[in-house]
């Protein structure tokens, strides 16, 4: 959990050493200001201009790029890849052990789906509920959850996400649906989020969280809050007496964190057209924390792509297991590796082993320490 | 430098080149010294030079490297278990008895047959036995010291590490402890981390003066302690000519 | 200035402290002697406020304190130091100091505020004042002991406090490092910062410091100046030791 | 009247359940400092063995009463040999480092339940349950179902054994001088590491005997049915204490009790949420009692 590292790894990025972005010696002071982005900004191009890429990459993706198929498989992934971002201002930012964050995203995507289907409101004030509830909910549940710390923290916010996933699965009035989740209603959407040739507008919303995610938390933990979060996360008597309110910043990187998981949540209901109750369950919150350390938590680049690699290989390895390399194994096995979990879960447990500080971490040790 | 009797039997501990980092801090920066095999060794320093580090590196408790052997075999790389019952026992800073058992349990937990039964419980600590069924976390500091002491001495012990036994106690309780030392001292060859010096004039035989995570100086008790100067330069607690008794 | 009055401080059925007054005022240093275990760490802790006396006063300027936490005195002017070192280690010294100087500032965690630039100038002022020029970069777990000891110095400075309490500056630190804490910890006494001071290097102490106090089971055995001090048969007597 | 005696019976035979479950997890946090994930893994080996022994190992011409009983004691074995394994292979590697053991115990719990999906399908299997514990007996007027007498039973024995086990064994007294200071029980020469091998094993002897009779409770085995008893452990665990075994079976009792009488005297699924509410109130009224001592 404790990371070195502070800093975004785009920061940490060495400047490309090519004559377009070498600039002009009078100009290297605001250059250097906007150089370390230019990875990033590239890769969310990239990203943008997929849905105009009509090939086909075999193996990689079951369909065309920009088919339908695949626009919703990437979108969802991009949606996962915020969503682990948002918890990991809570985890690898700030240090606190949280295993409730699902309640969080939860309560964004059932508050939309049930303002919009139950109590019929237009879908800026469906988001505006969505958003303001969730603030208020990790408010109390932090303020109650952070008087224990430690491995009683983790427990104490276990139990506040169960009790919502039982609130939803026991379907009170009707308004959740219980197992079988809920749909959005066709008419309070706009047609541009409707429907399977509109996948690409799907997409780019879903894009659009991932960024806006990306930068919050980057500014964020350039902050003098980010800076107290680390302060905490590294030792936190010391931060306490140095003058740091450490309850108060705790709280605050739980809020932030829930505020942009349920801002998750909101999309992820938008994307998938409805909630369904598996994103209430602790099975998400664990599969959260396993993005997270999977990716590198406190490390923005890590825990993006720990969230969208994570979904991809989730949603990717049942197809793989129908091909010709597992028919050749036993039945039992092949029943075994067919559950996308059972590989994650290992490769998990590898990961905490060989490569604690997760992809990014191996890929920042390629380049050289990232600072604050 | 070193005065040691050459007509003993070689060291029953000797320590080469050793290295503890923790954290950041690199405590303990190459310290070798040898402890005799009979009598104790009193390991000087001021605060925070590494003596009680000195001890937990020797029994595995803190990360080490160098060489470390007891009677004559490396045991730096054997497990705390394995060394402490190889014979080496080790009495820690502030006792650290078990609290929430009583004093009977502190002893069982070391000898199950014999315990609080023992005849070195008996012959040393006639008052533990009376209170055999107090919560230890109740004891006062000198008798907590005890439980800690009788605890290491029902094993059978080649060498005792005690980390500075009369720490906080009343001056009756330092003489009390002072006689323990002595007596035990008489069978079993102690390493002992000390400040109150009046007790290591009387009790040591040799000392080793830890500064800054090196030795400074290796020699006889008695010797530095009857120069002020000397004393003064190195443990900084001298401050007058000749210190009171 | 800080004042502890008729101090006392109970565990358990241990009375670890009793009955100790003292006081430092602006420009002073106190050095705090006595044998391990007399109560010198538990007196700075309640006097910075990270444990609360069972009985007596803290006075803080002209306010009482008593029942005000470390935070609070933390922001009312008073900074201290730790017997062990506890940087954050995973930072370099400048992100340290950077740290130490948002946490005294006005907001110390206004979220989405740049909180870098600003500081940089004070950060290299506070690194030199302490005689690590040009170390901002390096990682705090990569510092030598002594650096370590000057950079938590430097923290400590961070918030210009008034009152400087400090536990054992010099411990385990080489010789070379002790003169040079000598001489840091002087010049903030000079500026006119109360000091006080818990220290087991006696030449420093008596040295450095305007008045001793000396602690003795709990209790204050002497106050004085380094001489008096010196001086006293019961300081002599309890600091070497118990009659044996 | 009777309504109250039947609440009370079922409440307390829940509440049995849930120390069962419990007593393990708490046992291995207080000594190693572990939050065990995998103690639902470790339930559901139990309850996948049990079912196995009585439909397929066992003939079915046997009575149930006595598969049951043979049941029972592969549960245990498995359960003990499970958390043994795991122990040895995954956690003792990452000795002290308490974030990442979790985490293993994370991916475990995950990887398990997948695996157990994969092998017997998502589906509840229905387990043969003994007809007399299906039945109920009339006492004072009220119709009490007579496994939760089964629970309570077995979870007494239990707990009196492992009080026994703590205050009576050289093992025990190493595991309570442990959860003080195990730092300390190593210096004096104790080897603590095989102690915390016997710890995990007896907490998951413990997981296996729950996660069978969770199992005779619902009448069905699935996959997801240890994970979902072990939120109720955990809550259980952080309001008796942290580590303590009286206040696990205290806790246990209260949270067993409160679930039934609310969701009776409230609406059903009022006794979960009360669950968590009692959490919450206990953590605001008295959040320093989280770290309690073996007793």
């Amino acid at each position: 959990m404790r990371s070195p590292t502070l800093s975004t790894s785009e920061a940490t990025e060495p400047p490309r050493p090519s004559a377009a972005v070498t600039p002009p010696v009078g100009q290297r002071g605001p250059a250097k200001a906007w150089l370390p982005v230019l990875p990033a900004v590239l890769v969310v191009a990239i990203l943008a201009y997929l849905p105009y890429v009509p090939v086909e990459v075999p193996g990689l993706l079951p369909w065309r790029v920009n088919g339908p198929g695949s626009m919703q498989l990437v979108a969802t992934c991009l949606v996962m890849a915020g969503i682990a971002l948002s918890y990991d201002v809570i985890f690898g930012r700030t240090g606190l052990l949280s295993f409730g964050h699902a309640l969080f995203v939860a309560a964004g995507s059932y508050l939309l789906t049930i303002s919009l289907a139950s109590w019929s409101l237009p879908l800026w004030a469906a988001i505006v509920v969505a958003l303001a509830f969730t603030t208020v909910l990790a408010l109390l549940v932090g303020a109650i959850a952070l008087r224990v710390g430690g491995i009683a923290f983790a427990m104490v916010t276990l139990a506040f996400a169960q009790a919502a996933s039982i609130i939803v699965l026991r379907n009170p009035g009707d308004v959740t649906g219980g197992e079988e989740g809920t749909s959005l209603p066709r008419a309070a959407i706009p047609d541009l989020l409707v429907g399977v040739a509109n996948a690409p507008y799907r997409y780019w919303l879903a894009l659009a969280f991932a960024v806006v995610a990306a930068v919050t938390v980057t500014m964020l933990v350039r902050s003098r809050a980010g800076h107290a979060m680390a302060a905490v996360r590294e030792n936190e008597a010391r931060a306490a007496v140095l003058g740091f309110p450490v309850y108060r910043v705790k709280l605050l990187a739980i809020v932030v964190g829930a505020f942009l998981g349920g801002l998750g949540g909101v999309v992820h209901a938008l994307v998938l057209g409805g909630s369904s109750p598996h994103i209430t369950t602790t099975e998400f919150t664990l599969s959260l924390l396993v993005m997270v350390v999977l990716g590198g938590a406190g490390r923005t680049w890590g825990a993006l792509l720990g969230g969208f690699l994570y979904h991809y290989a989730d949603a990717r390895l049942v197809e793989v297991s129908g091909s010709s390399l597992f028919q050749a194994l036993p039945e039992v096995a092949g029943q075994v590796l067919a559950q996308p979990l059972f590989i994650l879960g290992v490769f998990f447990m590898v990961v905490v082993y060989f490569a604690p500080t997760g992809l990014a971490g191996l890929g920042a040790r390629l380049f050289r320490k990232g600072r604050l | 430098m070193n005065e040691t009797d050459t007509g003993t039997p070689g060291p029953i501990l000797t320590v080469e080149d050793l290295h503890v980092r923790y954290g950041g801090s690199h405590i303990l920066q190459g310290v070798s010294f040898d402890v005799a095999p009979k009598g104790v060794t009193a390991l000087l320093g001021r605060n925070g030079v590494g003596k009680t580090t000195t001890l937990k590196a020797i029994l595995g408790l803190a990360p080490r490297t160098g060489r470390i052997l007891a009677a004559g075999t490396e045991i730096q790389k054997h497990s705390t278990t394995r060394i402490v019952r190889d014979g080496i026992g080790y009495v820690p800073e502030d006792r650290e008895v078990f609290g929430g058992l009583t004093v009977e349990e502190n002893l069982r937990l070391v000898d199950r047959e014999r315990g609080i039964e023992a005849p070195v419980v008996d012959r040393l600590f006639p008052d533990l036995v009376a209170r055999r069924n107090q919560r230890a976390g109740t004891l006062s500091g000198g008798q907590q010291q005890m439980v800690a002491l009788a605890r290491v001495l029902l094993r059978p012990t080649t060498l005792l590490l005690i980390d500075e036994p009369t720490k906080g106690l009343a001056p009756k309780l330092v003489t009390e402890v002072a006689d323990v030392l002595a007596e035990v001292a008489r069978s079993t060859p102690i390493l002992l981390v000390e400040q109150n010096l009046p007790l290591v004039r009387r009790i040591a035989d040799d000392v080793v003066v830890l500064d800054a995570g090196r030795v400074v100086h290796r020699g006889r008790a008695a010797t530095l302690v009857a120069d002020a100067d000397r004393t003064r330069e190195l443990l900084g607690v001298s401050m007058r000519k000749e210190g009171a008794a | 200035m800080i004042e502890a009055q008729a101090v006392g401080w109970r565990v358990g059925g241990a009375q670890i402290l009793d009955d100790v007054s003292v006081s430092v005022g602006p420009g002073e240093l106190l050095g705090i002697i006595g044998p391990n275990g007399a109560g010198k760490s538990s007196l700075v802790d309640i006097l910075s406020g990270v444990r609360r006396a069972t009985t007596g006063r803290i006075a803080l300027g002209d306010k009482d304190v008593t029942n005000k936490s470390a935070t609070r005195r933390a922001r009312m002017g008073l900074a201290r130091s730790f017997q062990t070192s506890a940087l954050f280690d995973g930072l370099t010294a400048g992100e340290n100091v950077r740290l130490a100087i948002q946490a005294a500032g006005e907001r110390p965690f206004t979220p989405f505020r740049r909180a870098e630039g600003d500081d940089a100038e004070r950060i290299d002022g506070l690194l030199a004042r302490v005689r690590m020029p040009g170390r901002a970069d390096t990682l705090a777990s990569d510092l030598s002991h002594g650096d370590r000891r000057k950079l938590e110095l430097a923290m400590a400075l961070a918030s210009d406090p008034s009152v400087l309490l400090l536990d054992e500056p010099m411990a385990g630190v080489s010789a070379e490092d002790v003169d040079g804490l000598t001489e840091i910890i002087g010049e903030v006494r000079d500026v006119g910062v109360a000091v006080a001071m818990v220290e087991h290097h006696m030449h420093v102490v008596l040295g450095l410091a305007d008045r001793v106090a000396v602690l003795h089971h709990g209790q204050l055995l002497a106050t004085g100046s380094p001489d008096e001090v010196t001086a006293d048969d019961r300081v002599q007597q309890a600091y070497l030791g118990e009659a044996l | 009247m009777t309504d109250l005696l039947l609440l009370v019976v079922t409440g307390v035979g829940l509440g049995a359940l849930y120390f069962l479950a419990a007593s393990g997890l708490s046992l291995i946090y207080g000594l190693m400092g572990v939050l065990n994930f995998a103690h639902g893994a470790f339930m559901m080996a139990g309850s996948y063995a049990g079912w196995w022994t009585m439909t397929s190992l066992l003939p079915a011409s046997m009575p149930v009463a006595a598969r049951l009983g043979i049941a029972v004691v592969v549960a245990i074995v498995v359960g003990a040999v499970v958390g043994l394994l795991v122990e040895v292979v995954l956690i003792r590697p990452l000795y002290r480092r308490h974030i990442q053991q979790v985490l293993v115990t994370v991916g475990l719990a995950l990887a398990s339940v997948a695996a157990a999906q994969g092998i017997w399908g998502a589906d509840p299997k229905p387990l043969p349950k003994p007809e007399w514990m299906s039945q109920t007996t009339q006492l004072l007027g009220a119709r009490l179902p007579n496994d939760r007498f089964v629970f309570i039973l077995v979870a007494l024995a239990l707990y009196l054994g492992l009080l026994a086990l703590l205050h009576l064994t050289q093992l025990g007294l190493v595991i309570r001088a442990g959860v003080e200071n195990r730092t300390m029980v190593e210096a004096l020469g104790i080897n603590v590491r095989r102690t915390f091998t016997i710890v995990f094993s007896i907490g998951g002897a413990a997981a296996g005997l729950a996660g069978l009779l969770y199992s005779q409770y619902s009448g069905t085995v699935s996959p997801a049915q240890g994970g979902s008893l072990l939120i109720y452990a955990f809550i259980v665990v952080v309001i008796g204490g942290m580590g303590s075994l009286t206040g696990t079976a205290v806790a246990a009792v209260t949270v067993g009790l409160v679930q039934q009488l609310a969701n009776y005297y409230a609406a059903s699924g009022v006794g979960d949420l009360s669950v968590v509410l009692l959490l919450a109130l206990v953590l605001l009224l008295r959040p320093s009692a989280m770290k309690g001592a073996m007793a």
